[in-house]
Parts: C-alpha cells; sequence; structure tokens
C-alpha cells in the first residue's frame, strides 16, 4: 500500500484548516459553530507542529502545542463569555444578527 | 548688530506674539482690543527688524547672505540654515510690509473671534517669512505646507457665504501639488545627499531626473502662482477670503510658487527648464489672455481681480522662464510691484465691502462723488496694475517684455496683446464703480477713507511710485544674484550641450 | 498503520492471535464481572436492608443476571421520533466501548498488561474524559427534556471530579515518576502502598470516583424523584443495557484504578510466606471486590446530595486541597530529594 | 512504523473489538426483539403530556461556567503530568517554575471563587 | 539544567504580573469598590516601568533561553506602549465613573493587555510571539466587550474576537509550516538558516507560512485587506477602551511586524516586499477613502488608524534601517496624536451623555475654543501638514521608501494623504466653521487636560526639537540590522 509520511499529516492539517477558515466564513448559523470553526484551525495547527516535531526529531513543536492546546482553551473561554453576555443583551446568537454595528 | 540671528528672528518674532496674544484673557472686547494693539505692534516691529535685514545686505554679493546654521534634524544633513541673496531678501521684506498693513485693514472688518484671527495672521507671516528665508530644502518645505493651516483657518472661518468650498479647495489644491515635490525632494536627497540649497544649486541632476523633478516641483509651484489650467482655486479663495486673506493671498502666496521657480526649477534643473520652456510659455500666454478675458466679464469686484493676478503672474513665468536679465528682474520687479499693488486694489474692494457688505460692481457707481479720496488711491492702483509709466506697474512688464523679446518675438507679442487686455477690464471696472452717477440710495451716505484706512494705503502709495519712478532702488541688489542665476543656467546649458555633443 | 498490517508475516498473525485472546479474556470475564456485580449489588443492598434480593432464578437467583440480559435482549429498541437517531444509537455504544478499552492498560499482575504503555494513567485520564461524550449526546439526541438536564448535570458533574482525579493523579506520579500502570505498582512494592502517605488523596479519589460515575450517593443525574432516569429515560432494550453495562464497568474500572494507585495493585498485603503464595492476579481481584462493596455500601447508607452541594463539594473542598497536597508532595519530595529517577 | 507505535496496537484491536461487540449487540437485539414502534410509544417521555417545545432550550448559564473551569482546569492538569514525571530531573528550578505557575493558577482560582463562580443556588 | 533563571531583563513584565495579580486579588477581598485606587496604582506602576525599561536599556540583554531580549529596539517600543497605556488608563478614569462601569477589572485588564504587548515587542521566538500576543488579545477581547450590558459592546466583543482568533489562527498555522521547513521557532536561527555564507533557498512551504504569518499580523495590526474589524470594534467598544486599542496595542503589533519581517525574515525582504507595499497601498486607499463617508468620529478614527497603518508599512516595505527608523518614529508620533483625539473624543459629553457624532462637534471653537484648539492641531498633525509633528512621521517613512527607489508606493501614498488630509480638515470644519448646535459639558478631569496638553505641546514642539525622538529611534531601528 503506502507510507504514511509527513505529506499526509501536513495535507490533513491543510483540510481542517481550511475547514475552519470556511467554517468561519460562510456559516451563517450560529456563532458557537464559528467558535468551533476556530478551534478546528488551531487543531490543524497542532496537528502540523506535532508532525515536524516528530518528523524533526526536535521537541519545539510539541511544546509549541502544549502552549497553543492552552491558549485555545483560555480563547474558548473568553469567547464563551463574550458570547453568553451578548446572549444576554440580544437574545440570540445567529449570526445575521450580529448586525448592529456597519458602516 | 550683524551677528544676530535676524532671519530667524525676523521669522519668529511673530510667532512670540501669537503667544502673547494666546495668553490674553478676559473680557470679549478686552480681548479684541488687546489682541489686535499686540498685532499691530509684532508685526510693525517685525517690519521694522527686516529692514535691518536690507540694512546688513550686502547689494554687490550673490551669495546668500546672513547665514544661520545649526542642526536640526540629527542623522541626516538635513539642517536648519536661513539666508537671504538679492532674491529672497525682497520677498521678506513684501511679507513683513504687507502683514502689518493687512492687520490694519483687518480692524474694522474683522470683529468677532479677533484673538484667533490675530494668531492666525501672525503664524502665517512665520511661515512666509521663514519660507523665503529658508536655506534648506526640508525646511522650505515645511513653511511652504506650514502657510496652509492658517490660510484655511482665516478663509474658513472669517470667509465669505462659500467659504468652506474655498478653504477646502485652496488647501487640497496646494497640498496635492506640492506633496509631489516632497517626493521629488527625497528623490534629490538621495541623489545629493543634501538638502542644503546652495549646494543643490550647484550639484548636477541626472539629465533624465531632472525631467521628473521639475514635473514634480513644477505640480507645485504651479497650482500655487498659479499657472493655468491649475489656477480655478484662486478665484473661490480670493472671492470668500476676507480682505486681509485676500491681500496676503495675492501679495504673498502667490510670489511662492515664482520664488519657488527661481530658487529650485532653474537652478537647479536647467536642462529640464529649457526643455519645459515651451510649455510654460504656452500655458502663461493662455493664462494672460484666456483670464483677461474672463476677468472682463466678471461681476464681482474680487472675482475680477483674482483673475487680473493669475494674469500678472503669467507674465511673471515668462519673464523667469526667458532666462535673460531683464526677463528675471523684470519678473522679480512684476512680482513686488503685483504684491503691494493687487494687495491695495484688494484693501480698496475691502474698504467698500465693509461699508456696503457686497462685491457686485452693479451694486456701485459713482463713488467719486462721495469718496474722492478713494477714488484718487483707486485710480492709482489701477494704473499701477495696468502698468502705467510712472508706477510700479510698468517696470516689470516693461523689463519682462524686453527680456522675452530677445527670445521669442511671438511671446512677447502675445504677453503684449494681454496688456491690452489687462488695461480694458481694469479700466472698466473703476469706470464702473468710481465713475458715472450716483445713483443708489444707499451710496448717498457713503463715507470717504478714514485715518485708519489712509495709514493703511499711505505707504503703498508711497512705495508704487517710488518703484515706478526709481526702480534701481529695488533692482540694485537683485543685479548680483540675478546675474549669477542665469551665468549658472547658461553653463549648465552649455555644458549639457556638450555632453550631448560628446555623446554624439 | 495499514502498512504495518499489509507487511505482517506468520510470526505477526500469531501474535495478533495472541492479542486477540488477550482481549477476549479481558472482556469475557468483565462481561460476566459487571452481570455479577448488578447481582452483588442487589444482594448487598438487600442484605443491608434486612431484605434477601433476588433469589428466584435459580440458586439464590444467580442466575437472576442472565435473565435480566436476556430480557433486555428482546425488548423493542424504542427510537423516539423527535432524537437525533444516529447521535442516539451511538450514545450507548460510545459508553460501553470506552468502559471497554480503557483494560487496556490495566496491570492484572506483573507483566500481566495488554498494552503496556509508557503513558497508561494517561491513557486513562483521556479515555475517562471521553466518558463525557456518551453522556452529552444520549442527553441530547432523546430531545426530551429530562434526558437533556439529566445529561448536563451528569456532564458538569464528571468534570467537576475529573479535575480532582486529575490532581490526585499528578500527586501519584510524583511519587513514582513515570505514566507506566506497572511502574506504579512496583514503586509501591519499594516503598509501601500509597494509600499511607497519600490517604487523603486515597478518601478523595474514592468519592471521586464515585461522583464519576454517577454513583450514589452523588447519582443525582438519574434521581428518579426529579429526572426520571437522567440521560437514559428513553433508552430501552439493548442500547439502555449498554449504558448499564458501561456504568457498571467503569465502577470496576474506577475500582481497579483505587487499588493500583493506592492498594498496591497486584501486590499481597504483606510479601511474606502465606500471603505471596498466591497470584497477584487474585490479590488484584480480591481488592477491587473490596473497594466495590465499599461503592456498593455507600449506595445503600448515605442519602442523596444536593446539586450544589455536590458542586461545592468538587469545587470548593476537593479542587484546593488536592492541589494543596500535590504541592505539600512535590515540596516534601524536592526538600528531601526523594524524587525517584533523579538526575 | 516505530517499535513503540507496536505498543499501541493491541488498543487498536482492542477498540475494533470493542466496537464491534456493541454494534452486535444493538444489531441483534434488533433483529431479536419485536418492533412494533406506534406514535405514541416512540413520544419522548413527558409524565403523560404530549411532549411540548423543543427539549434542547436554554440553559443554566453556569453549565457552561463548569465547562470553561473544567478546560482550564483540566489543561493544568496536562501540564503537569509531565512535570511530575520528571520532577526529579528538572530539580529546584523545575519545582519553582511550576510553582509559580500553579500560584498564578491559585490566583485565578481564588478570583472565581471570590466572584461566586463556584456558588450553585 | 541551568537551574537559575535571569529574570532582569523581563523586570518590568515581572512587576506588571505581579502588581495585576495583586490588585485582582486586591479588588476580589476589598470592601468597597477599588476602581479607582487600582487605576492610580496602575499607572503609577506603568510610570515606574518606563523608568525601569529606560534603565535597562542600552546592552541588548536575553533571557529565557534566547525567547525574550530586551534590545534597544525593545525598550523604544515598551516605554511607547506604557506610555500609551498609563495616558489611556488616566484617560478612563473620569469614563467609568460617570458611566459607572467602574469595575476593578477594567484597570487589571489594562495592566495584562499591556503586559502581553511589552512579551510581543520584546518576542525573539514564535512561542514567546504567540503567548504576548495571546495575553494581549485575550484581555482585549474582554475588554472590549467591557461594557457588558450593552448591545453594541458585546457586539464589537464578539467580532473582536471571531477575526482576532481567526488572526491567531492564521498566524499559527504560518508559524507550524515555518517551523516545519526551517527546523526552528527562534528568530535568530531562522535569520540564520536564510542569510550569511550557508543561506539556504527557503522552501516553498517556507514561503506559504511566511505569508500566513503575515496575513494573520495584518489582522492585528487591521491593515487591509484584514481590516474589517476595526471600525465595528471601535465604534461598539467603550470609549477609553477604544481609545486603548488605537494606541498601544496597535504600536506593539507593528513593532512586532516590524521585527519579524526584518528579523527572521530579513533575508527574505524581496519575497515579502511586494506584499508589505500592497497591504500599504490598500490601507492607505481604504483609510483615507473609506473615512470620507463616516458619521461616527470613532469609526472615523478607526479608518484614520487604518490609513496610518497604510503609512507605517511604507516603511516596513523599505526594510532598511531607515525605514524601521521611520516606522518608530512615526509611530511614537502616532502615539501622541491619537491619545490626543481620543481625549477630545472623551470630552464630547451633551448633558452628562457621551456623544460620537462628527456632526456634535460643531461650532466647538466657540463654545470650548482650547479644546477645539488642540483637535485641530491633532487634525492638521495627522493630515501630515508641516510643521506639525505628524508630517515628520510620513517624511521618515517616504525618505525610507524613495531611498529604495520605492517611488510608486511613495506617490500613492503622498496623494492618498491629501486624500485622508480631506477629512482631517472636515473635523476642523465642522468645529471652526459650523455653527453651534448643542454645546457640550463642561470640561471635567485633570487627566483629560493633561494628556490634551501633552499631545499638542508634542505635536507642536516636535519640530523645533527633533533630536531626541530621532537619535533614539535611529539607534533603536539599528539595533535590527546589527548582525
Amino acid at each position: 500500500m503506502f507510507a504514511i509520511g509527513l505529506a499526509h499529516y501536513l495535507t490533513v492539517a491543510a483540510i481542517l484548516f481550511t475547514l475552519g477558515v470556511f467554517g468561519i466564513f460562510l456559516n451563517r448559523k450560529n456563532v458557537i459553530i464559528i467558535m468551533m470553526s476556530v478551534e478546528l484551525m488551531l487543531l490543524a495547527v497542532n496537528l502540523n507542529m506535532v508532525a515536524f516535531s516528530s518528523f524533526l526529531n526536535d521537541l519545539v513543536g510539541q511544546v509549541f502545542t502544549m502552549f497553543i492546546l492552552t491558549v485555545a482553551a483560555a480563547e474558548a473561554a473568553i469567547g464563551l463569555a463574550i458570547v453568553v453576555v451578548f446572549f444576554r443583551n440580544r437574545g440570540t446568537i445567529a449570526v445575521e444578527e450580529i448586525s448592529q454595528l456597519k458602516g | 548688530m550683524t551677528d544676530w540671528p535676524l532671519l530667524s528672528l525676523t521669522t519668529f518674532l511673530p510667532l512670540v506674539g501669537a503667544l502673547f496674544i494666546l495668553a490674553i484673557r478676559g473680557e470679549a472686547q478686552v480681548v479684541a482690543r488687546n489682541a489686535r494693539n499686540v498685532a499691530l505692534l509684532t508685526s510693525v516691529a517685525t517690519f521694522v527688524v527686516s529692514l535691518f535685514i536690507l540694512s546688513g545686505f550686502d547689494p554687490a554679493s550673490a551669495d546668500f547672505q546672513l547665514k544661520e546654521s545649526t542642526t536640526w534634524l540629527p542623522g541626516t544633513a538635513i539642517a536648519y540654515t536661513m539666508g537671504v541673496d538679492g532674491i529672497s531678501v525682497w520677498f521678506v521684506l513684501l511679507s513683513t510690509f504687507l502683514t502689518p498693513i493687512c492687520i490694519l485693514s483687518s480692524i474694522g472688518a474683522v470683529e468677532t473671534r479677533v484673538k484667533e484671527y490675530m494668531i492666525s495672521f501672525l503664524i502665517l507671516e512665520t511661515m512666509m517669512v521663514g519660507m523665503f528665508c529658508a536655506l534648506d530644502m526640508v525646511l522650505f518645505y515645511v513653511f511652504f505646507e506650514g502657510v496652509l493651516i492658517p490660510m484655511f483657518i482665516i478663509i474658513g472661518v472669517w470667509g465669505g457665504q462659500r467659504r468652506v468650498y474655498a478653504a477646502f479647495k485652496l488647501f487640497l489644491y496646494t497640498l496635492a501639488g506640492s506633496v509631489l515635490m516632497l517626493i521629488a525632494m527625497l528623490a534629490m536627497y538621495f541623489d545629493a545627499h543634501t538638502t542644503d540649497i546652495p549646494t543643490l544649486m550647484a550639484h548636477a541632476f541626472d539629465g533624465r531626473m531632472q525631467l521628473w523633478l521639475w514635473l514634480a516641483f513644477f505640480a507645485s509651484f504651479a497650482v500655487k502662482v498659479p499657472m493655468w489650467p491649475v489656477h480655478t482655486w484662486l478665484p473661490d479663495a480670493h472671492v470668500e477670503a476676507p480682505t486681509a486673506g485676500s491681500v496676503i493671498l495675492a501679495g504673498v502666496l502667490l510670489k511662492m510658487g515664482a520664488y519657488g521657480f527661481i530658487r529650485f526649477s532653474v537652478p537647479m534643473f536647467p536642462i529640464a527648464s529649457e526643455y519645459f520652456t515651451p510649455l510654460i510659455y504656452t500655458l502663461s500666454i493662455v493664462a494672460v489672455i484666456y483670464t483677461s478675458l474672463v476677468a472682463l466679464v466678471q461681476d464681482d469686484m474680487k472675482k475680477l481681480i483674482a483673475y487680473s493676478s493669475i494674469a500678472h503672474m503669467g507674465y511673471v513665468t515668462i519673464g523667469i522662464f526667458s532666462m535673460t536679465t531683464q526677463g528675471v528682474e523684470g519678473a522679480m520687479y512684476q512680482m513686488l510691484s503685483h504684491g503691494i499693488v493687487s494687495g491695495a486694489l484688494f484693501l480698496c474692494v475691502g474698504v467698500v465691502y465693509d461699508r456696503m457688505h457686497t462685491r457686485e460692481i452693479a451694486r456701485y457707481g459713482g463713488l467719486v462723488e462721495r469718496m474722492p479720496k478713494y477714488a484718487a488711491v483707486f485710480m492709482l492702483m489701477t494704473m499701477a496694475s495696468v502698468g502705467l509709466p510712472g508706477t510700479s506697474g510698468f517696470v516689470g512688464e516693461f523689463l519682462v517684455l524686453l527680456g522675452v523679446f530677445q527670445v521669442n518675438s511671438w511671446v512677447a507679442f502675445f504677453a503684449a496683446t494681454g496688456l491690452v487686455l489687462g488695461a480694458c477690464y481694469a479700466l472698466y471696472l473703476y469706470r464702473r464703480v468710481v465713475f458715472g452717477k450716483l445713483t443708489r440710495e444707499d451710496l448717498k451716505s457713503i463715507m470717504d477713507l478714514s485715518p485708519r484706512e489712509v495709514a493703511m494705503f499711505a505707504p503703498m502709495i508711497v512705495l508704487v511710485i517710488w518703484m515706478g519712478v526709481y526702480p534701481n532702488t529695488f533692482l540694485e541688489p537683485m543685479h548680483a544674484s540675478v546675474a549669477k542665476l542665469i551665468d549658472n543656467f547658461e553653463l549648465a546649458k552649455a555644458a549639457a550641450n556638450g555632453l550631448s555633443v560628446a555623446a554624439r | 498503520m495499514v502498512d504495518m498490517l499489509a507487511g505482517l508475516m506468520p510470526p505477526e498473525i500469531w501474535r495478533l492471535i495472541v492479542i486477540v485472546v488477550q482481549i477476549l479474556a479481558i472482556v469475557l470475564p468483565l462481561l460476566i464481572a459487571v452481570a455479577y456485580l448488578t447481582y452483588a449489588e442487589r444482594k448487598v443492598i438487600g442484605a443491608i436492608q434486612l431484605r434477601k434480593g433476588p433469589n428466584v432464578v435459580g440458586p439464590f437467583g444467580l442466575l437472576q443476571p442472565l435473565a435480566d440480559g436476556v430480557k433486555l435482549f428482546l425488548k423493542e429498541t424504542i427510537l423516539p421520533t423527535g432524537a437525533n437517531k444516529a447521535v442516539f444509537i451511538i450514545a450507548p455504544m460510545l459508553t460501553f466501548f470506552l468502559a471497554l478499552i480503557a483494560w487496556a492498560v490495566i496491570p492484572f499482575d506483573q507483566g500481566w498488561v495488554l498494552a503496556d504503555i509508557n503513558v497508561g494513567i494517561l491513557y486513562l485520564f483521556a479515555i475517562s474524559s471521553l466518558g463525557v461524550y456518551g453522556i452529552i449526546m444520549s442527553g441530547r439526541a432523546s430531545n426530551s427534556k429530562y434526558a437533556f438536564l439529566g445529561g448536563l448535570r451528569s456532564a458538569a458533574q464528571m468534570v467537576s471530579y475529573e479535575v480532582s482525579i486529575g490532581f490526585v493523579l499528578v500527586s501519584v506520579l510524583l511519587t513514582v515518576g513515570s505514566l507506566n500502570l506497572s511502574d506504579v505498582v512496583l514503586r509501591q512494592k519499594e516503598t509501601m502502598w500509597f494509600v499511607i502517605p497519600h490517604l487523603p488523596m486515597f478518601f478523595i479519589f474514592l468519592i471521586s470516583a464515585l461522583a464519576e460515575t454517577n454513583r450514589a450517593p452523588f447519582d443525582l443525574p438519574e434521581a428518579e424523584s426529579e429526572l426520571v432516569a437522567g440521560y437514559n429515560v428513553e433508552y430501552s432494550a439493548m442500547t439502555f443495557a449498554l449504558f448499564f453495562l458501561g456504568e457498571y464497568a467503569n465502577m470496576i474500572l474506577m475500582s481497579g484504578m483505587t487499588v493500583i494507585l493506592f492498594l498496591g495493585g497486584w501486590l499481597p498485603p504483606f510479601d511474606v510466606a502465606p500471603f505471596n503464595w498466591v497470584p497477584g492476579i487474585i490479590w488484584f481481584a480480591l481488592k477491587i471486590c473490596a473497594v466495590l462493596f465499599v461503592f456498593l455500601w455507600v449506595r445503600a447508607t448515605f442519602p442523596r446530595y444536593r446539586y450544589d452541594q455536590l458542586m461545592r463539594l468538587g469545587w470548593k473542598v476537593f479542587l484546593p486541597f488536592s492541589l494543596f497536597w500535590l504541592v505539600l508532595t512535590s515540596g516534601v519530595l524536592v526538600a528531601f530529594g526523594w524524587l525517584p529517577n533523579q538526575g | 512504523m516505530d517499535a513503540w507505535l507496536l505498543e499501541y496496537l493491541p488498543i487498536l484491536i482492542f477498540l475494533g473489538i470493542a466496537i464491534a461487540v456493541s454494534v452486535i449487540a444493538i444489531a441483534a437485539s434488533w433483529l431479536a426483539g419485536k418492533q412494533r414502534p406506534d406514535p405514541e410509544k416512540n413520544a419522548a417521555y413527558e409524565c403523560g403530556f404530549d411532549a411540548f417545545g423543543d427539549a434542547r432550550s436554554k440553559f443554566e448559564v453556569r453549565f457552561y461556567l463548569v465547562a470553561i473551569l473544567f478546560i482550564i482546569f483540566d489543561l493544568e492538569v496536562a501540564f503537569l503530568f509531565p512535570w511530575a514525571v520528571t520532577l526529579g530531573k528538572i530539580g529546584l528550578f523545575g519545582f519553582w517554575s511550576m510553582m509559580v505557575f500553579l500560584g498564578v493558577l491559585t490566583i485565578g482560582f481564588i478570583y472565581e471563587w471570590r466572584k461566586g463562580a463556584l456558588e450553585w443556588e | 539544567m541551568n537551574a537559575t533563571i535571569d529574570l532582569i531583563p523581563a523586570l518590568p513584565e515581572v512587576i506588571m504580573a505581579v502588581v495585576a495579580m495583586g490588585l485582582l486579588m486586591l479588588g476580589v477581598f476589598a470592601k468597597s469598590d477599588t476602581t479607582k485606587p487600582a487605576t492610580i496604582i496602575v499607572i503609577l506602576t506603568l510610570v515606574a516601568c518606563v523608568l525601569v525599561t529606560w534603565g535597562l536599556g542600552g546592552e541588548k540583554l536575553s533571557t529565557f533561553g534566547g525567547m525574550f531580549v530586551l534590545d534597544g529596539f525593545a525598550v523604544f517600543a515598551k516605554v511607547m506602549i506604557l506610555v500609551a497605556s498609563a495616558f489611556t488608563a488616566a484617560m478612563s478614569m473620569n469614563y467609568l465613573e460617570k458611566e459607572k462601569l467602574g469595575r476593578f477589572e477594567y484597570p487589571v485588564l489594562i495592566m495584562f493587555a499591556t503586559l502581553g504587548m511589552m512579551m510581543m515587542v520584546s518576542a525573539n521566538d514564535f512561542l514567546s510571539l504567540y503567548l504576548g500576543l495571546e495575553l494581549q488579545s485575550l484581555s482585549l477581547y474582554v475588554l472590549a466587550a467591557y461594557h457588558r450590558d450593552s448591545a453594541r459592546a458585546t457586539e464589537a466583543g464578539i467580532k473582536y474576537f471571531v477575526l482576532g482568533a481567526l488572526a491567531s489562527g492564521l498566524l499559527l498555522y504560518g508559524v507550524s509550516l515555518v517551523y516545519g521547513f526551517a527546523g526552528t521557532t527562534s528568530f535568530d536561527g531562522i535569520a540564520k538558516l536564510f542569510g550569511g555564507e550557508h543561506a539556504v533557498h527557503p522552501h516553498l512551504g517556507f514561503i506559504v507560512g511566511l505569508v500566513f504569518i503575515l496575513a494573520g499580523l495584518s489582522f492585528k495590526i487591521s491593515a487591509v485587506p484584514f481590516h474589517m474589524w476595526t471600525p465595528d470594534v471601535y465604534e461598539g467598544a467603550p470609549t477609553p477602551v477604544t481609545s486603548f486599542f488605537a494606541v498601544a496595542p496597535k504600536i506593539a503589533a507593528l513593532m512586532l511586524f516590524t521585527r519579524v519581517m526584518v528579523g527572521p525574515f530579513g533575508e527574505m525582504a524581496d519575497q515579502w516586499r511586494q506584499v508589505v507595499a500592497f497591504i500599504a497601498i490598500m490601507s492607505m486607499f481604504v483609510g483615507s477613502f473609506a473615512a470620507i463617508v463616516q458619521t461616527n468620529i470613532k469609526r472615523l478614527m478607526a479608518y484614520s488608524s487604518i490609513g496610518h497603518v497604510g503609512f507605517i508599512l511604507v516603511g516596513i516595505a523599505a526594510g532598511t534601517a531607515d525605514g524601521v527608523q521611520g516606522v518608530l518614529i512615526y509611530l511614537a508620533i502616532y502615539l501622541f496624536m491619537n491619545i490626543g483625539a481620543f481625549a477630545v473624543i472623551l470630552c464630547m459629553r451633551q448633558k452628562g451623555r457621551l456623544v460620537e457624532g462628527i456632526e456634535d462637534l460643531a461650532g466647538l471653537s466657540k463654545t470650548h475654543p482650547l479644546m477645539a484648539t488642540v483637535m485641530a492641531i491633532l487634525m492638521f498633525s495627522m493630515a501630515g501638514i508641516p510643521p506639525l509633528a505628524g508630517f515628520w512621521g510620513k517624511f521618515y517613512v517616504f525618505k525610507a521608501a524613495v531611498d529604495q527607489g520605492l517611488f510608486a508606493l511613495a506617490v500613492i501614498g503622498i496623494l492618498t494623504s491629501v486624500v485622508s488630509a480631506y477629512y482631517y480638515l472636515r473635523i476642523i470644519k465642522i468645529m471652526y466653521f459650523d455653527e453651534v448646535v448643542e454645546t457640550f459639558d463642561r470640561l471635567h478631569g485633570g487627566a483629560m487636560t493633561l494628556v490634551m496638553g501633552v499631545s499638542t505641546a508634542v505635536v507642536l514642539l516636535f519640530t523645533l526639537v527633533p533630536g531626541p525622538l530621532l537619535v533614539s529611534a535611529k539607534a533603536a531601528a539599528a539595533v535590527l540590522f546589527a548582525q
């Protein structure tokens, strides 16, 4: 069959990343889905990092991944908090409702 | 006395006055009175100081004199350098001369926000004087652009009906022109590694580069002069500006462009100047004839004089680019004369405007009956504007025509045509305003010139006649500098030709 | 992985067979154990409440679990109309197979471990964290208010105690210096059962295990009086059975972890003659039984906690305390140079 | 494939078997039991009423809060794992680094506590 | 393993972190509201940190295994950031009191955000860069939504969060690629790899990573085409927060941008110059044209800041020490111009309520002549009219661009600056030429007056005494190019 090499990891990561980006831009429904898309992007990055780390025999990538995970958690926490206060003010988190400010 | 930093003193003295005015507090009436007094005092003092410049100036030398230099922007070759030569010294004096007159003229005219008005004017004076004294390109630019700020405020706050439009137009036109000049200056800096104007004059720029640089500078100066077709801001600005603003605009600001041609375009880019001379001629002639014709059909006094300014400045550019001694000196003379004459004409308009609050020519007529003194002053200035021998205007125009005739007789011919047209519109204006029957009711009670106004006009009258009768006083200090300018120009031209011959 | 399987030669195939057999050797006894745990539970509670418990099917009711199983197997599988069908079915499967595969790293005796990976504790921690998904999925997919609330409560409760469990694990790790579960036991052989130095942690772990498995007195998610049956209210037949099996398998798993972490795993209580004749796996099983008995005992005797009390206990008592204990442990170890693998 | 990955092979197989068992169990039960669905039977349980409204409604924000707190603390545990294992090697420096980290964490925890994030009812 | 770590280079950061956490504890345990004392403590700490940073300046110090450096460039940046934060913190006190939004978290968040920025400009590794950036961003997300009962503020928070997170994602993806193809995340390491004798030709993946990093950073500096969030966030966020956003984070992000571009990627200037130039041009265009139609002054300031970023990027595109010097000068001046402008905006109160319409400024020169003068000077300066300071920022960046032969860039830049002059003038026009509609409340707060005074003084006097800033900017810029 075929060997799983770096390229495969990178491809998967690239696909995940693209999905995440599209999720942010094409999603018209719910802010939570946007946040999940962001997480997906970070996941892709982590995959990249770990793949490279293993490939290069260098630990920095994995350390980086740990930090990304942590920061992503903090980010998710803050994002959720903001979404919650927004929901309290507007009673919805539909994306098309986030449109008071424009110009 | 000579070891004083006279030029800096002249430049920044008004600023000191402005600071004083800023500190004035209290009741509106008191503030206004004090602000006027301080401003007048400061500007007169500045004029007096500037006279010392003249006395310390050696007319025989073509060099820059009274030079001051100090480091300014560390890490670059850009320094604070001031100095005057036979060309710029007159402009410095013109500026310091006109400012007190402007301030005097606005005493009756400006009643609101006097404090700010006076501050603006003093800042404006600093910028103008500084610009003419600057011997560093960047310093020049700073002052050159800085003029816009007070001018914008003056027109915008104290101007007429469409003042906002006029102020924006003035600002954006001139800014758009001059920013290109900034790029050109930067390019020059990297080519010559200096921004010192005298050094740059000696620096030979590459021929191709000269063309670009010349165009960039042209963009700025042509707007400022203003040359056709970028002159459209001027009538608007003049019409909407308060009287004093118009005086300064016509008297000094327009000269900045022409000064720029003499200071930068011609000596630094001789090859390009040579190359573009036909362009200048064409535009200038179009300006002279076209604007004269336009002036004929104006029914707003100020607009008419504004268009006449454009025509007069057309002579100036023709004179400069004729590259003959007579031509350049004539251009210089024309500028000085125009500075005073058009300033005076605007003041004349201002005098009646202050009384009647209209500038429509049709609203006047027969003023001579009620205002004989005014009619006399107006007459003299109209004559000077037309170029009657014995007035300052004659000398300038005559010299320009003389100069350009040596180079290109067709240009001289068309320029002379402009003269005739100039006589038409000026006299036509005068006839409609001053002569005829005094029919309008509201004009019947109009007052003649007040002592303040007489004081305002007196020095101008003296100068106009002096310049017309004994021009040598004013031409003498120019000779050396102008001669040097032309010599260098010819030299550079010869060198370029030689080069191209060698290249063949 | 694919190419590895492709390149398999006979020895590898042999090895594969061994692995499958090993797995079956874990799964089948485990399922039986689960079945009899339910039986034991009913018997023990019955005994405590002075009842007999199941005694009809088979001798002493010993066949009762089988009968229950057959009944559930033959029942109709109900898929609620409003449910998200796929998720609804997957949820119990997830719960079930997570409960099973966690056993892959449990050492039953010295070397008796299916996958002797170096990060065993991390693996267990990860798998038990995933357990929340089954519950959340079932709660949401059912589209029933009871299930939804039950699922939420259950999830919140599980994650709350998971944090304390994490800190407890780290405390133990500090004394072991390895993430391998066999090493944990061996380290206890070198020193002593960790229940002695880490006594408070032992209790915290035990109680957290109760909460983690939604056992009484923390069985709020299934609180019949409030939420009918919690997240699995809509389930029937085998889907319900899988939840049930998974839960009880988890219970055994938590007991097993307790034993490994604190009670010396397969080690005999005293390494002297009569005790160390008995094989390790017996000791292991016995200890698990003992812990399981505690589970059942607790259920029979303690009243149910209120939800706020439950959360307070987790966040305001266990978490700070286990954190403090963690700092204390590491401090002591560093200060006295008792750290393992010093280098 | 690296040798150490082989250690995970049993887990993979185990996973396969476990999934297979659960799928087979449900499928077999589905086939074995009599399937006679009807609307009443398939309706969500709601104490005898017909279910009204979508069950996936708003819920208490505290559940979010718990989830968020969990994420944060669980991640810290993830940091603690490697630290705990290698504390012997990284010595005092490692110890104090983690203490600083835990100190920061504790400050956050105290803040949450005082702000009432841990209160129920 | 070296058991000790030299914390001296990070001393200001350590102080700030400790104080911030202390304030958090103080606030949460105190019986009464501690917003005001906390703000004052924060300001004092920031000022103290300016001194400490200054004192540490000089030689290049590095710590945390080379991930954190304190060189002249960082010192310059930090001083600017600290000054900006201190000023904005001071300006917000009055607002918080009036709007009854005082919560002690506000100053603490400011402090944390500032801390993040300090980390950013000292970062010498993508790891520390990321952490600094995120600490900053996370604090800013919260600050944007600080007014939690306002739908607009929370919406601003959401928008900022989503796009900020997206930007972080892009950045990280780029970092992961760069890491993979360079084998290191250290700036020095990357620079060494592609410079010097054994320079390697960068792999395509590396270039892609570079582009992603560029895009991610462009989001943070709100350069076109990644600027969409800026106007909304500026408008929606509480005004003091907007003023904070407009200055400190922007400085930090731009400094970071500069360091990343000329540091690790300095050898690849040819690859990124086109991109940066393009972004610069787009930003200048959008910044000048889109601002013309704005009616909300905060929105206008957003577009104005986009335009300024475009001008600053011109300096970066030059990629020389002169260019960086221009960037530093521009930023320093930008700092004062913007702070002053926001001080004025914060004083725009009618009947106790903040107003944000540009038209509300009408006739300000009659009712509040001093305030109008300040605003006019600042607007002229922003338009880049000499002799005001704003001109010099433009002068220096364009000088660098012309030096590098980027004439097209310079010409476009300078023409857009004329366009942007239009809307700055419009503000002056409204203040000076238009009639009063409704007058503002009397000016309150010494902090505002102080900020206005200081910024006006800087803007006015810079031309007279340009020396100190120019010299230090030159020195700071030289650091990045000293190998």
